[in-house]
């Protein structure tokens, strides 16, 4: 443990994903203050206001694909400060849909401008035009990759959401120092 | 009927002559992930899933189209062959696109559970995103073909079991693909009878009622073998 | 851009435009087709000349073909879309291959490829080609003591000179691989 | 044989000659003898099959002393290579003496590349006029099918062929008397023989030289077998892309059938066989002997699971012998001379000859007859001269590739390998159809290695998934290698997909797919390495990452 106190320091992070699987982490309802007794949550878009990924983090949940470029800094960053790092949900395991328009990579531009045109043009009411913010909005790459194609992986979790019954039998056994058997039907669903 | 006796990891079966080595691990009680392969149904030996090794000659089989022989001997779950299997189940997931959230066949798929039971909880190997396409021209029945895992299943129980001979396979290699007649929208080739065996039939979502919505699809998988029973050795439902 | 999957239109061939066919190789199709006695096994044979009669296998003679074999439509155009030989798209005026056999790799065979893209404006392997060349690679034609070889509107072409690009263009421009040009200006040509 | 004729030139007619003009040369000689006339009136011009050097094409043999020269090297027979049809004049003026002009394009016969060679399978290529059954029947044609009609039972034609120890030349090198046998001993019924001429193989053009040489020999041989197994029935399978061979073949077994050496009641024997050619449309893995069974069937050539094995169901669900062209054109010369001389040729468990198909960075290429067992050293640099220009010990050649898209890479320093099933087997190659391509100091192991991933994910007839899925990854992994932008996972992960691929793909084609990955990894792994980035080598630490996703 690298903290002093012997709390685990514990993260929650959202890439390009709907947020269900936060949802469904949420959904452990009382459980969540049984887990507060074991972990400080030091980053987390539902339990936390800290804005920077901080250094020496235990665990860390990475719900979503990476699809832009802040998506590609944040899951880079995080893994160099990060022990254990869990691919949270089908977006980060899989790409699932944020991945999608990676089926238009070949055509008309890549997927890049194609995801563009049809949401910020083709689909537009009024004011049909690209979004224009230079460091404000971040650019989309071309490629939608799954967390374990940019950063090495030590845990996955699918499911669309994995239920909190789940989340729970995999995040229980890492506060007492151990590995899930991620297995069985039990322990892995995809969608 | 000759019989002949086979060990399957070690445990004894006798099965008739003319039994597969799959219908040998199952009279031993194991059990082996199939794909393509369907009771009822001509086997093609494709998806690869079902390989056992043959010991002594450390050959792999399919055993769902290797006839079972006196005194062989059967290893079904050596470390080897389940590192395979799941590379295998990773190529299939990552050569379609396969989006278990919102598919028709989610709960009800045969790739969706097999990943599961070869202990896939990620696929190692990149995703292709082929851009294939949907063919929803049929009254009753679409096919998707980015859920295609190109069992065959769909051609031989049209071929084999409906006399129709709708589908076969087009192309070659990563280019294969289902079509309909001349490759031409399903809901015009005239050979259809909308019997719905196809559907019935694919272990995934790729073909699928109209109707039905995200995890609704109901395959009925035993059906060839009924038909098959009835037309070969006569056995009814109703007797 | 997106088009978002279309459910009622596959982009898949029409149906069989069997009136458009000419009479005259309609009958030659009957005949050669008899001359086999109708056997299914000779469908490749078939095919074949049929191609021959054609210069590529329309769906309205794919549709003749099945009819007349008793075969099934869907099994008729999976054994011809098998094959490379056979082509299901009408042919440009003129076409090259180049051989990416071994030998022919060994020597240079992928750079000539290059070079010949380049020249025509054209992608390898791109059935509709430039409008007029189409170019298409070869896995080996066995001349591998002439490496590199190409085709040229079916005449083998030996030996093309890698190590001078002069020479090499030269004989490339001798052979009608040009960019724009004409049709009729091709040595060997259809004219 | 053929009436003595005091002067004869042979000119090349097959395909590596024709391409490089032999045909308007054979022209050009004609007209220049009529417009010569005298001395040169007495000049046969014959055309024949290929005369090996490929690569300096087109090629004339000159015969002084009358008859057909048996080898080049006979000292009556000089050899001319690299003529024009303007030099038509001059060559017959040195046939009769009367010029020496083309003294530069004379061959010498005793140079390596003709000397070292044995004709068994190709002792009538280049000799017979490969149109012309009269002249094969003059060279011995059918001597021996007639003679085993006439006095051997089918049990003796294979006795001699187990006896010789010949192996199957389609690559795989299992017994040919065995599966005879196999075949032979099914239960009664119709049988069927197949000839598999779907030479494939990038850099293989072995059967293609002997289609387009000597077709009769392959009858022959087919016919023997055919009486040798029960069969009465057969067919050539030929790839679409060797029209001239297809058109001999198709010609040769029209004049067989009018001589009555094909069809029913054979050279006045019980004996009848109807021979057909079926032809391909362009598919490698019809190089399988299950996919060719379904194409000769008129269906899409994919494989199926093995056994059962065609020599126990094969087309049309009959018994089903399947030889490849090298092998069945053995036959004739083992049955005239005895299975025990052929086993006296070659090694301990490759007995005969290998012919192989000579390219690539080498000097002389071409068609290259040895007897199994010679060394690559002496096929490559003796015989093929080494690599053009390059000098040193191991003659400028880095590896040797063989056995095409199923084989592998053999390294210079492993040359003095014997060429045979076992050695090459173990050195991670395989000796597959005979295609040797020779590869200089610069090519480069992993872009080789995604030559041939390419051409399998090409041919993969995608019927299962370790080889429709698996190839497609495989190749993109390799491209990762050849642009220098792989890591050491990438390596590991590399090695176990071809693992995976090699060992559980349904047919050949995919099984050995993996092959040239793992020999060029076995020997220049070192390429492989330098092509990966060490984490921390790169500045950012993602900095090739961030290339590859970022727009």
């Amino acid at each position: 443990m690298t903290n002093p106190s012997d709390k685990l320091r514990f993260a929650t992070v959202w890439l390009a994903g709907c947020s269900g699987c936060h949802m469904s982490f949420l959904d452990l309802d009382e459980w969540l203050f049984e887990l507060a007794e074991h972990v400080d949550v030091v980053f987390s878009p539902v339990a936390s206001d800290i804005k920077d990924f901080p250094e020496n983090v235990d665990v860390c949940l990475v719900e979503g694909a990476v699809a832009n470029a802040d998506n590609l800094e944040l899951a880079l960053q995080l893994r160099q400060r990060t022990r254990l790092v869990v691919s949270f949900g089908d977006c980060a395991v899989t790409g699932n849909v944020p991945a999608l328009r990676n089926l238009w990579s070949e055509v008309d531009g890549g997927s890049r401008q194609s995801v563009l045109d049809r949401g910020y043009l083709e689909l537009a009411d009024t004011g049909a035009q690209h979004p224009h913010a230079p460091g404000i909005v971040p650019e989309l790459l071309e490629r939608v990759r799954p967390l374990h194609e940019v950063i090495p992986v030590d845990l996955y979790l699918p499911g669309c959401p994995p239920s909190a019954e789940r989340i729970r039998a995999a995040i229980e056994p890492l506060l007492s120092g151990e590995t899930p058997a991620m297995e069985g039907t039990a322990m892995l669903k995809f969608g | 009927m000759s019989v002949h006796t086979l060990t399957v990891d070690g445990v004894e079966v006798a099965v008739p002559d003319g039994a597969s080595l799959l219908d040998a691990v199952r009279a031993a009680g194991a059990e082996l992930p199939t794909l393509c392969h369907l009771d009822g149904l001509t086997p093609v030996g494709a998806c690869r899933l079902c390989l056992v090794e043959l010991e002594g000659s450390g050959k792999l089989q399919p055993a769902c189209a290797t006839a079972a022989g006196e005194g062989m001997a059967v290893l079904t779950q050596t470390p080897q062959l389940r590192e395979w299997r799941r590379m295998a189940v990773e190529l299939f997931f990552a050569e379609g696109n396969h989006v278990c959230a919102f598919c028709v066949a989610n709960g009800n798929c045969e790739l969706q559970d097999v990943a599961v039971t070869v202990g896939m909880d990620h696929s190692r190997f990149p995703y292709q995103y082929p851009n294939r396409r949907v063919d929803a021209s049929h009254p009753q029945f679409a096919i998707d073909h980015h859920r295609c895992i190109l069992c065959t299943r769909c051609v031989r129980v049209c071929d084999e079991i409906e006399g129709a001979h709708v589908w076969d396979v087009a192309n070659r290699g990563a280019e294969c693909s289902i079509i309909a007649g001349l490759d031409q929208p399903w809901g015009e080739v005239a050979a259809c009878t909308s019997c719905g065996k196809c559907v019935d039939v694919c272990p995934t979502g790729a073909i699928f009622r109209k109707d039905d919505t995200t995890a609704e699809k109901e395959a009925h998988r035993e059906r060839p073998q009924l038909l098959r029973a009835a037309r070969d050795q006569h056995q009814w439902q109703n007797q | 851009m997106i088009a978002p999957p279309s459910a009622q239109s596959p982009p898949s061939a029409p149906s069989p435009p069997q009136a458009e066919l000419p009479a005259q190789a309609v009958e030659r199709t009957t005949r050669l087709i008899r001359q086999h006695r109708g056997r299914a096994d000779a469908l490749i044979e078939v095919l074949h000349q049929v191609q021959e009669l054609y210069g590529y296998l329309p769906p309205g003679a794919l549709a003749q073909v099945a009819r007349e074999l008793k075969l099934p439509l869907s099994r008729v155009h999976g054994v011809a879309s098998f094959y490379h030989l056979f082509r299901l798209e009408a042919p440009t005026a003129h076409r090259c291959a180049v051989c990416l056999g071994t030998a022919c790799f060994v020597k240079g065979g992928g750079e000539l490829a290059a070079r010949i893209e380049q020249r025509l404006g054209l992608r390898l392997d791109d059935a509709a080609g430039n409008g007029t060349w189409a170019l298409e690679h070869v896995s080996c034609l066995g001349a591998c003591g002439q490496a590199p070889v190409l085709v040229v509107d079916g005449r083998l072409e030996p030996r093309l000179p890698m190590d001078d690009p002069e020479a090499l263009d030269r004989r490339l421009s001798a052979l009608g691989l040009t960019a724009g040009a004409d049709a009729a200006d091709a040595p060997g040509g259809a004219s | 044989m053929a009436s003595p004729t005091p002067l004869q030139l042979r000119c090349c007619a097959a395909s590596g000659c024709r391409s490089a003009g032999s045909e308007a040369l054979q022209a050009a000689l004609l007209a220049a003898r009529d417009q010569l006339g005298g001395a040169a009136e007495a000049v046969t011009i014959k055309p024949v099959g290929c005369l090996r050097l490929c690569g300096r094409g087109p090629l004339v043999a000159l015969d002084r002393s009358g008859g057909d020269g048996q080898e080049p090297s006979a000292g009556s027979t000089e050899l001319y290579a690299e003529l024009t049809p303007e030099q038509a004049p001059a060559l017959l003026a040195a046939a009769t003496g009367l010029g020496d002009e083309l003294a530069a394009q004379r061959l010498d016969p005793a140079h390596p590349f003709f000397a070292l060679q044995k004709a068994v399978v190709l002792e009538g290529c280049g000799v017979v006029n490969p149109e012309s059954i009269d002249d094969a029947l003059a060279h011995g044609s059918y001597a021996q099918l007639k003679r085993v009609l006439l006095e051997c039972t089918p049990e003796q034609v294979r006795d001699q062929v187990k006896r010789s120890g010949l192996r199957g030349r389609g690559g795989a090198g299992y017994p040919t008397g065995l599966k005879w046998d196999t075949v032979a001993l099914q239960p009664p019924g119709p049988r069927t023989v197949v000839c598999n001429a779907d030479e494939g193989d990038p850099g293989a053009f072995m059967d293609r030289s002997v289609l387009e040489s000597d077709p009769h020999r392959l009858i022959e041989g087919m016919a023997i077998a055919a009486y040798a197994v029960g069969a009465d029935q057969g067919y050539v399978y030929v790839r679409a892309e060797y029209p001239l061979a297809i058109e001999r073949l198709r010609l040769a077994l029209k004049q067989a059938r009018a001589k009555g050496l094909l069809g029913a009641g054979i050279a006045g024997s019980s004996f009848n066989l109807r021979l057909e050619v079926r032809v391909g449309a362009g598919a490698y893995v019809c190089g399988e002997e299950t996919a060719l069974l379904a194409s000769i069937q008129g269906q899409r050539g994919t494989p199926r699971p093995r056994p059962p094995f065609p020599a126990q169901v094969g087309l049309w669900g009959a018994p089903t012998l399947i030889n490849n062209v090298e092998t069945l054109a053995s036959i004739p010369v083992i049955l005239r001379e005895g299975g025990d001389w052929y086993a006296a040729i070659g090694t301990e468990g490759s007995k005969g000859t290998k012919v192989f198909a000579l390219s690539g960075a080498v000097a002389n290429t071409g068609l290259v007859e040895v007897p199994m067992g010679t060394s690559l050293r002496t096929v490559v640099q003796t015989i093929g001269g080494g690599v053009p220009g390059a000098d040193g010990p191991n003659g400028g050649v880095k590896a040797v590739q063989t056995g095409g898209p199923s084989g592998g890479c053999i390294p210079a320093h492993l040359l003095d390998t014997p060429v045979d099933y076992e050695s090459l087997r173990d050195l991670g190659s395989m000796m597959g159809s005979g295609g040797l391509v020779v590869m200089g100091e610069t090519t480069s192991m992993p872009e080789v290695a995604r030559h041939f991933m390419r051409f399998s994910v090409n041919e993969s007839c995608g019927k299962c998934v370790p080889c429709r899925a698996g190839t497609v990854q495989l190749a993109q992994m390799l491209d990762r290698f050849v642009e220098r932008r792989a890591s050491l996972a990438d390596l590991e992960r590399l090695e176990a997909l071809c693992r995976m691929v090699g060992a559980t793909s349904l047919c050949g084609l995919g099984q050995a797919a993996p092959n040239p990955v793992l020999s060029t990894l076995r020997y220049f792994r070192q390429e492989y390495q330098a092509a990966c980035r060490e984490p921390g080598q790169c500045e950012p630490p993602d900095a090739c990452l961030l290339q590859e996703v970022t727009p």
